[in-house]
Formats: C-alpha cells, structure tokens, sequence
C-alpha cells in the first residue's frame, strides 16, 4: 500500500525525523490559509501515488497565500499517470544548500533491508543507478542487530563532510530505520534530504509503501489507505477479496492462481490479443467472488470478451461454475463467455454449466484461442 | 530417488485441528504421507481423526514421535513462530504453506533457520510432492505420475497446469516443489536445481519462474556452471506493468528490473530450453532428452 | 539501582501487564483515603528495598480504611533490616486460585536473558532453586530475537493447564521481557503472579532490579532513585563519585580499584581484624574525592583505624597524599591512620606526607599488619 | 612468545584524540606497541603526535593501516558501538577499556563477535602486557618484567599489586592479561589458560579472581581436565557480604553463589595452589615450579 507524501511525512516526524513545516489541502481557500500561517514563499505539492509529479505538473512554487490559492485550484483535479489529484500539501519554500538520497529497501538477494544513500539526491534514484552507480552507496542491515551506528555515520560521512552534519544524518536514517519496523514498511526514502544554508539537515519529501501483509496486525496504518486515489475496480476487488489490475487490452481473463494468471495473459498476447486485467480468483472458491469479479470485469467498456481459466486444486470447478451462473441470472454480460476449467470437480461443473447453456472446455490454449478469437470478431 | 522428501518423511502438520490444517492432513494422509504428529496448543493429548496424536508443542511432539518435517497451516499472524518454534525444535525441513507473513518479519526468520541447518520451504507456497511416495502441502496428488522430471516453480496453480502436461504426455515426477511467491523464501531455485542436479534418478528439470526479483537469473548463472541435466524454464508476466504487484507479493517489475523478457534472455544464455506457452513442456523435453 | 515494589509496578502496567489497582500513601491518613477509595479489604506494604518484608512484619492485611490506617501507622517509619519504611503501598486484596514465580535475569554463563518460571510463587525463589530445582522451568532468550512466542507458551504451558490461561500469562512474559530492555534491568520478578478464582492473571508483586550502567542514558528511570531508602554515607559517596559499602568492623580501607579493595578487606581479616567498609576511590586521582573519602569514613563512630592501600598506575599517589593532607586540615581524623602508597608518583607523595608527619609504608601486609594493630590498641 | 599480543600487533586507537586514549597512546607507544592508527570521526586525515594517522571509520583505518587489534578507550555511550564497529571491520582482537557498558548491550555485542569470530578483551578492564613486547590497554609497563609466567584476572590495581610481587621476586611475566570486572566480557579464564598451556614459553599461570559468577568454577574444571602447568590462584572478596556489588558490576555474591569460600574450594580441588594473601604468589610458585 502507497502512502501519500503527508502521511509518510507525519510517520517520519513521529520517529524524530526533522521534516519542514506543513499541512494538507483539500481545496484553494484550505491552501490559501496554510499559506498564510506559514508566510512567504511556499510549494503546493499534488498528493497522489504516483512519480514524477514536478514533470507532471503537480509540484508548483507560490509567492504568497493568494499565489498558493491559484496554483491549488490548477492542481486539484488534474491528472496525474491516471490519477486525480484530490490533496495538495502546501509547506515554506525551504532553502537548499545540498539535496541527498537516503532510502532502505527490503533487498530480495541479501535477504536484509538495505540502506541506500545518495549525494545525487532530488532525482530519480533509479536514473542515478543506471547512470551513475558508484554514486550510490550501500549497507545491509542484519536485522538481528539492527542498523548500528557505524554502519549510519560511515553513510553519512559519503554525504556530508561536516561531522555534525554526518550525525545528524546518521541519527534520521537510525530513525528511519526504527520507521520501516515500526509501520511495516517494504520501501521507505528520503528524496531529497537536505542541508539548509545555515547547517541543519531535514527531510523534505518522503515516500512510504507498506507491505500488505503488514495491515491486518497495524489497523492504524491501514486506517490511512485512501481510497479516493485508487482505481475505483481496484477498490471494488479488494473489497471483494480479489487481487485485479486493470489493464488497456479487450480480454478479460478470470483466474485461479496469481501465476496461472499471468501465464494465462501471457498466452492471451501469444495468440494476438491483448488482456484487458489480471484477475485472481484466489484459493477459496466461494461462488460470491466469481460474481463480484464478472461485476468488475463487465463494468469495463473495453472488454469484448471474458476467459475464465480454473485449474481445481483447493478451488472447487463446481464453485466457479455456481458463481459463474448466479452472476449471469443477476446481470446480462453483453459479452463472449469463453470457459476453461479442469481438475477438483470438473465432471460436477461441467454439469452445471451445460445445464445453463454454456460450453466448458478443458485445454488452455484451446480456451485462450477462442476468447482471442472471439473478442476479435466482436 | 526423489529431493526433500521421500518415504523416510515423518511430518509433524502445525495447526492440524484448523480448516485448511485437518482438511490437508486428510487429503496427505490419504496420498501416504507419514503424518505423525499434530500441534494445535492446547490440543495436546487428542488424536486427530482418532489416528494422529496432537501435542501443545512441537518440542513435545519431536520427542515423542521422532517427527524429521514440519507442515505449517496456521493463519498469518502466527505463522512466524510456527516457522521459529519447529527451527527451535530441530527439524530440518520446515514447509510454510501459509500466505501472507509480513517480509520484515521474514529478515529475521531466515538467519534464525540459517543458524540451525533447517531447510525452509515457503512461505506462501503449495509445498511438495514426491509422486507415490510423500506428499507435503497441498499439490493436488491426482495431477501427478511417478517418473524422472524435477519441477521446481514459484507458483501454485500454474505449476499445477505445467505437471498437469508432464503427466498427461507420459513425463512423472521425481519431485514436484512450489517455492512460493514471496521476496523473501527459503529455498530458491539454485538450492532445487542443485538437489536435483545431485539426485540420480532425475534426469532433467522444469523451472517455472516469474516476473520480479532476480532469482532465475542467479538460476541460470548456475545451470550454466554447475548443470548437466536439461533445464527447460518457464517465466510467466511478460504483460505484467511495472511497478504493479501482480497476486504474488514478489511477483513485480520495479524500474528496469525482473521483467520476463531479462530473464527468459537469461535462460536462453544459460542453455536452458525457454517454454513459450505451458503446453511447449512435453515437446521442449522430448527434444532435449 | 532497586525500585520499590510501587515503582516495579508502574513500569509493569506501563508495558500492558496487569496488577492489582493500588496507590502508595506516606501517611496513615494518605493509607486511609486509598483504602477507602479502593473499598474492601487491603493490604498494606511496606515499600522497602529488603526482602522478607512479611516476615519482618511490613505486609499486613486490613478489613476497612480505619485498618488500613492502623497498618499503615505500624509500618511507617518501622525498620527492616536496617532500612526505615517511608512508604506503604496500598492495594486490594486479591482472591488467590494460584500463585506462580516469573522473572528474567542476565544470566552469566550463557551471557543471555533467562526467562525463569515456577509453579511455586509466593515464596523466595532462591529456595526453590536450592530445595526443589526441578520446580524451576528456563529458557535463555536469544537478544537477537528476542522472546519468541513458542518460548513464552511453553513455559507458560508448565504453569497453567488451560491455554487461555496460558497465552495470557505468555503475553505477560513477552511484555515482561520488552519491559526489561526498555528500562534497562538486570533482574525483573513477579512473584507471585496469581491467577484469581475467575480466571485472570495478574502481577501481585514486582521486584526490579535496574544495571547502574543504564542510569546515564535513562534519566526518567534514574529519577526513581530514592535516597532515603538508602543509608546515608552511601548516598553522600554516590555523590563524590565513590563506591562505598559500611560494613561493622573497625578498620577504615580506602583503596584504589574494587579487586585490590577487596584484597585489602580480605587481608585486614586474615590478620585478625574486621573491615569496616569497601571503599574504592576509582581510577581518577582528584584529592577531593580524597577528602569526601575521609569524611564518610570518619564519621562512623565504629571506625577505629584507617587504612590507605594505593596502587598507583593512573592514580597518582601524590593526588592521594595531598587529598590526605587537605582533609586533616579540613577536620580532625581522631583515629590512626595508616597509608600504603606505591607506584605512580610514589617518591612525590612520600614526600608530602612526611612534610605534613604522616609516616608511610610500601608493603602492603606490613600496612594491613600496623592497621589491624592500630584499631585493636584503640 | 606471548599470548593474543606480541610483536606483530599492529595496533589502532578508538578514540585516540579523547583525554584517557591520548593520554595512554603516548604510554603504549613509549612502551614499544606498534600504534598503526587512531580513529576520531570527524578527524579523519590528521595526525596524532605527528605521527599516528588517524580516520574517520575503523574500516578506513583498518585499509590503509592493516591494523589488526583495536583498543577502545570512548566514552560508555558509545563504546558498545565502537566494538561493533571494530569487529564490522574485521579486526581480530579487541581491547575494551571502557568501564560501563550496560550488561543489555552485551548481551547483543557478545554474538556479533562470536558470529565474525574476533576476540573481545573486557570491557572495563586493563587491558593486557607482553612484557617488552607490546603493551595494549593501561597496565603500567613499569611493574612487569619479561618472563615466563602467564596472569589473568579480573582485576585491575589487584593484578598491579600481584604482578608487582612477581617482578621482585624474579618471576617475569609472558603475558599479563586483565580480562574485566563486568558480568558479561568477551574472554573468560578458561580462553586465557587454554592459551597459556599452548604457549610454549609459559611455566605457570597466576589466576586472580574475584567473588560472583562461575567463571572461577569453570576455570578449576578446565585446569583439572585440560592443564598439565602448574595453576596458583587467588579470589578477592571473602569479607564482601551477600547481595551487595563490589566495585566491580560483576563482582556481586547472590543467593548462595558466587562466594569467595565455594571458588577456593574449587581451586583447591582442581590442584590449584590457593593463594591466601598477595603475598603468597611467590612462595606458591617457587613450590609448583
């Protein structure tokens, strides 16, 4: 789950991060009066999951309160990589002696969080990797010890000559770290840290994504998810126990399996078509998800055809075939219903959907063709 | 011959008075599996199913029943300390079927289970399955036949599907093993690959991987130096996004890394036979055998 | 550095542990209103760094408010092995299904935390251990890791029989040990822990026991500290930077190092003397602590001979020697002093000495031997 | 020869610019000690004296230097940190000074060592002499002698006064050895005899301990299994009453453990020559010699 820059700030600041003063807007005249607390120069900033917001326009700086007004009515509303912006942070202007990276991601070889930092910093990290490798520097931390204060400061010392400058830096990324166990986070950074002219070092922007599995046991930090900023099929699956992403193809496909799913787009592409979402199912194969899913999928104008592909292990076929049925006497589909279901009580499925009128087929590629096929013709 | 697990397997299933628990040790009983021991706490002195003694803990269970494997079917929440407690008492291969354990809790599961020797399968995987011999977690055992190909894969239904091939066009199994879906797992393909490598009555493997992560490439740095047998690999995703988690929590594409095209490049320099669809498996393996 | 039972029991409840309600009263009228407060029976505690409070009569039982103010005006100011009872604590009087042991220590063989627990609470665990040790159930805690749940509920399965029981009394093991490192204890108890006849669990008395070494980085803890529950010249030494223990001899030592101090108490013994305290005046060789070293000694009435035994090596003896001086210009010693200096800046110190008519020795037993002497002709 | 220490020592200095590791860097260098580096972060590239470099990190200095012995003398709120980092950078021995470690942070910096397999000596100790070889810590030079007995304790001006004795009485010393007052230090009795009874030049050991603990205990089991030289022991504190902490954090009688009267007892039986009073050493050792 993305946090938005506000709310990863605020987690920073509880854990004694120094991050610059601030609120959140949710309209121009909200913007206008934070801009007059803080006074002078400000930056109105769009609130939304997605990078690069300053090419996009989403990061603009403002004179004064009536300025910050202005650039938030331009802000709100627009659209960003797909998302509407709904939120503006509105903070002082800060002046920038020096802008580094730090971040600790949770690195799948060394099976350890790393810390990661930067003197390239206020950049695309990711640019700076590819470009500039060197320029990244790196520790694991054994999270039996934690990150221990040597491993902080000889990091710090890459970004600041200043020995104090080098504490105060290795004091945020302890505190950083203290920050990923404390909330649950799988990638957390610092883009840019900065030194301000007179010495000091705080955070002046922050990203925040927590694992998900991490929720269930943190219900005030899934008490943050902001619905608003998700795709609303996205929403509506989760809701329903689905895993979907919404993708720009005409195939829908409905899956068992998150691996089965991708194989099952992939093979959708090898024939000529192109996969309108991944769609998990999930092991359980309660008939209410198969109709929350063909709810979701139809709702799609860009669907022209649907492919069911189940293999029965813990799924049940018959299930699947159940639900299948239900939805179609609750709602008209409008679209080609291809269905491929094979193993746990194939027979009994196959069974239920003859007796509704619909063929079920048993070999993949053969399912996946048609659903092509079909999509095509429509 | 099979990897892992064979007919020496005592297993001990944790969480065996649960749903999925009672449900799987039936249906693992039923394929043969030696279950020999249950721990659900405070269940301790019942039978399951009037055959299979629970204890309150798994230290009590290994003494008394000599169990050698652990099952785990707890929910999420406690699937960590199952995973620590069954280290703790000394067993060496630990099968985490449960989804869902957070990947921090993960860091420091792994060195824990590193410090004592134990082999951990999982999390969030379907376990394994050597076909007519044992069967721990939950592949379907209707799906498999006996035979000579090792399957190692990072998912659960699509392997499914791919052994479904192998069987149905006369390929049996050695060993069938789901690794899981998670960043961080216990076992990786190059520990699979390796074991099967080593094992004599395997005589080539099927390597199912997918987006994300860099584990099938470190896969193919090893088939190329240290594999004899024939490796035919499989990498679902290639129309996953970036940057979209796809069901697996480690099943994604972060800036230019772990996407299918690199890695299915990666095989194909390794000599490995790269799979286009599910169905190329029989006849990718008929060439190279 | 010990807390008072009402102090243990703060941090425990601080950490989500649940003990009885109470509140600690300096006076009969103070224990009254608590009692009142509370309703019912009580109990009264005399809060007391010593343990066997109850035998010596510092725990009583009180029907109303009026006992408990009767209680309570016994055991104030009552003392217990030498310690004057300021305080009471006040707390109902639980109804008692079973009384278990739980503690944690640094334990010193297997450099780890030891979570202990017995079935028999209530009473000194020490004797447990020495009469049945089989009673006593242990596992090391891996820093590392920290208390791992299977741990806790296996011990906590050795206690009680029913798991609900059982995961509640694991969850207080757990806090118990975050309790531990969070405020820096080397020894924490419950004992006993009680479950009441419906069920729950709860901490009816805490001991805890803080590592001197914590105090710096913990002033919230150190501020617990309370003076008067210690005796006076080892509070005044605290102050000067001394380690000081009174014992009942009559041969003052003060000494350089904590070994050699001890040495030096053995040797006063092995000559048939008795010590009247270990003194240690460290490392630094500043005369004012000297001095303060003196003045401690010097008004203990049973002090019949003092016994300098200075090993130079950072000490400067000469420091010592002026530290001498300065204090019998200060106050007069009435009592013979003997003085043992040797090493750094040996030849200075002798010097200064016999400028001011003190003799002094280099043989350590010959300065034992003349102390001893000393005292015995006093 | 010598034990831990020796003319190859190449020694660094954590904390060379503080008042106590300035102070004593001129000692040991005016002793003889190979002083290759000092560490103060934030003077990186000065130079003590005019000619010890200091770095900013450990592992800088450990670079350019091939230090491979550290000696600590920080301040207690960051000495724990600075043997982590002593031993991050691979440094073999460690000498810790620093008297006030929490016993906590112990717990956590003992398997750190023993995972990277670096020696730590202390903390809150002396430190240890190879008379006119080298000299790591802050037992004065001028007390010991060259020589063939080896001493360890858990003391500091005590050791001073015993060593003394030995010096006059003509017993020189192969290594000195303060091993620390602490309840949790990095080397016990039993690694230093171990060590003694490899060193060919060294006769006899003397062990000075003190009440509280077992290591004494452990010490006598060693010497009775494992020791062929000849052991003379002594243990401070026979006056020290139960429950009180003598000094030293470690030196503390709890319950009925730890005593002075039980480790004699255990001396004696293991065939160590129990010293009762400093002066007896030399006596004592001319008897077992």
């Amino acid at each position: 789950m993305n946090l938005h820059e506000y709310q990863a700030r605020d987690i920073l600041k509880r854990h004694g991060i120094p991050v610059p003063d601030g609120e959140v807007a949710e309209s121009p005249a909200e913007a206008r009066a934070i801009a007059q607390r803080l006074g002078g120069k400000v930056v109105v900033k769009a609130q939304v999951h997605a990078g690069g917001r300053g090419k996009a326009g989403g990061v603009k700086l403002a004179a004064n309160a009536d300025a910050a007004a202005a650039q938030a009515s331009q802000i709100l509303g627009m659209t960003i990589k797909g998302l509407t912006v709904h939120k503006v942070l509105v903070t002082p202007a800060a002046d920038i002696a020096s802008e580094s990276y730090v971040g600790i991601i949770v690195d799948r070889a060394s099976q350890r969080p790393v810390l990661m930092v930067s003197a390239a910093g206020g950049i695309d990290i990711e640019e700076v990797a590819a470009t500039t490798p060197e320029r990244i520097h790196r520790v694991a931390i054994d999270p039996r010890y934690g990150l221990l204060p040597h491993q902080a400061l000889g990091l710090a010392l890459r970004l600041y000559r200043d020995v104090g400058q080098a504490r105060s830096a290795a004091g945020i990324m302890g505190n950083l770290y203290a920050a990923c166990y404390a909330v649950g986070a799988s990638l957390v950074e610092i883009n840019p840290l900065v030194a301000t002219p007179d010495g000091n070092i705080l955070a002046l922007d922050a990203k925040l994504v927590i694992d998900d599995n991490e929720l269930d046991r943190r219900p005030e930090i899934a008490a943050l998810r902001d619905a608003s900023a998700e795709a609303p099929s996205e929403v509506q699956a989760r809701q329903a126990g689905l895993t979907f992403i919404k993708l720009e193809g005409s195939v829908a496909c409905c899956v068992n399996g998150a691996g089965l799913a991708m194989a099952t787009m992939d093979l959708v592409q090898f024939y000529g078509g192109a996969p309108a979402n991944f769609l998990d199912i999930g092991g359980s194969s309660n008939p209410q998800k198969v109709v929350a899913a063909l709810r979701i999928i139809t709702a799609d104008p860009h669907v022209k055809a649907i492919l069911f592909n189940i293999f029965g292990g813990i799924t049940r076929c018959d299930d699947v075939a159940n639900g299948i049925v239900q939805a179609t006497q609750q709602f008209p589909l409008h679209v080609p219903l291809v269905i491929r279901l094979t193993g746990t009580n194939e027979a009994e499925a196959v069974r239920i959907l003859t007796a509704a009128g619909f063929p079920a087929l048993t070999d993949m590629d053969e399912a996946v063709q048609q659903a092509v096929a079909r999509a095509r013709a429509a | 011959m099979s990897v892992f697990i064979d007919q020496g397997t005592r297993l001990l299933v944790q969480g065996i008075t649960g749903r999925d628990g009672s449900f799987h040790t039936r249906q693992m009983i039923g394929y043969g599996t030696k279950v020999v021991a249950g721990v659900t706490p405070g269940k301790g002195g019942q039978l399951f199913d009037g055959v299979v003694p629970v204890f309150d803990t798994v230290a009590d269970a290994v003494r008394d029943t000599r169990a050698n494997t652990a099952v785990i079917y707890v929910p999420a929440a406690v699937a960590a300390s199952a995973i620590y407690e069954a280290a703790d008492a000394g067993l060496g291969l630990i099968v985490c079927i449960t989804e869902g354990i957070p990947v921090l809790d993960m860091t420091k599961v792994l060195p824990y289970l590193h410090e004592r020797g134990a082999r951990l399968i999982g999390p969030n995987c379907p376990g394994l399955i050597s076909p007519a011999q044992s069967k721990v977690g939950i592949i379907p055992g209707n799906i498999c036949k006996p035979g000579r190909i090792g399957v190692v894969s990072r998912s659960g239904t699509l392997t499914y599907e791919i052994v479904h091939q192998l069987s149905t066009h006369g390929f049996g199994q050695s060993t069938c093993i789901g690794i899981g879906g998670d960043p961080l797992i216990g076992t990786h393909f190059t520990h699979c690959l390796s074991a099967f490598q080593a094992d004599p009555e395997t005589d080539a493997v099927v390597m199912i991987g997918e987006i994300g992560g860099t584990d099938e490439q470190q896969a193919a740095e090893f088939v190329a130096k240290g594999m004899t047998k024939p490796v035919i690999g499989f990498i679902a995703g290639q129309t996953a996004p970036p940057g979209r988690r796809m069901g697996h929590a480690g099943a994604i594409i972060s800036g230019s890394s772990g996407t299918a095209a690199e890695k299915m490049a990666a095989f194909a320099r390794a000599g490995i036979a790269v799979m286009k669809r599910p169905a190329d498996v029989a006849p990718l393996l008929r060439e190279r055998l």
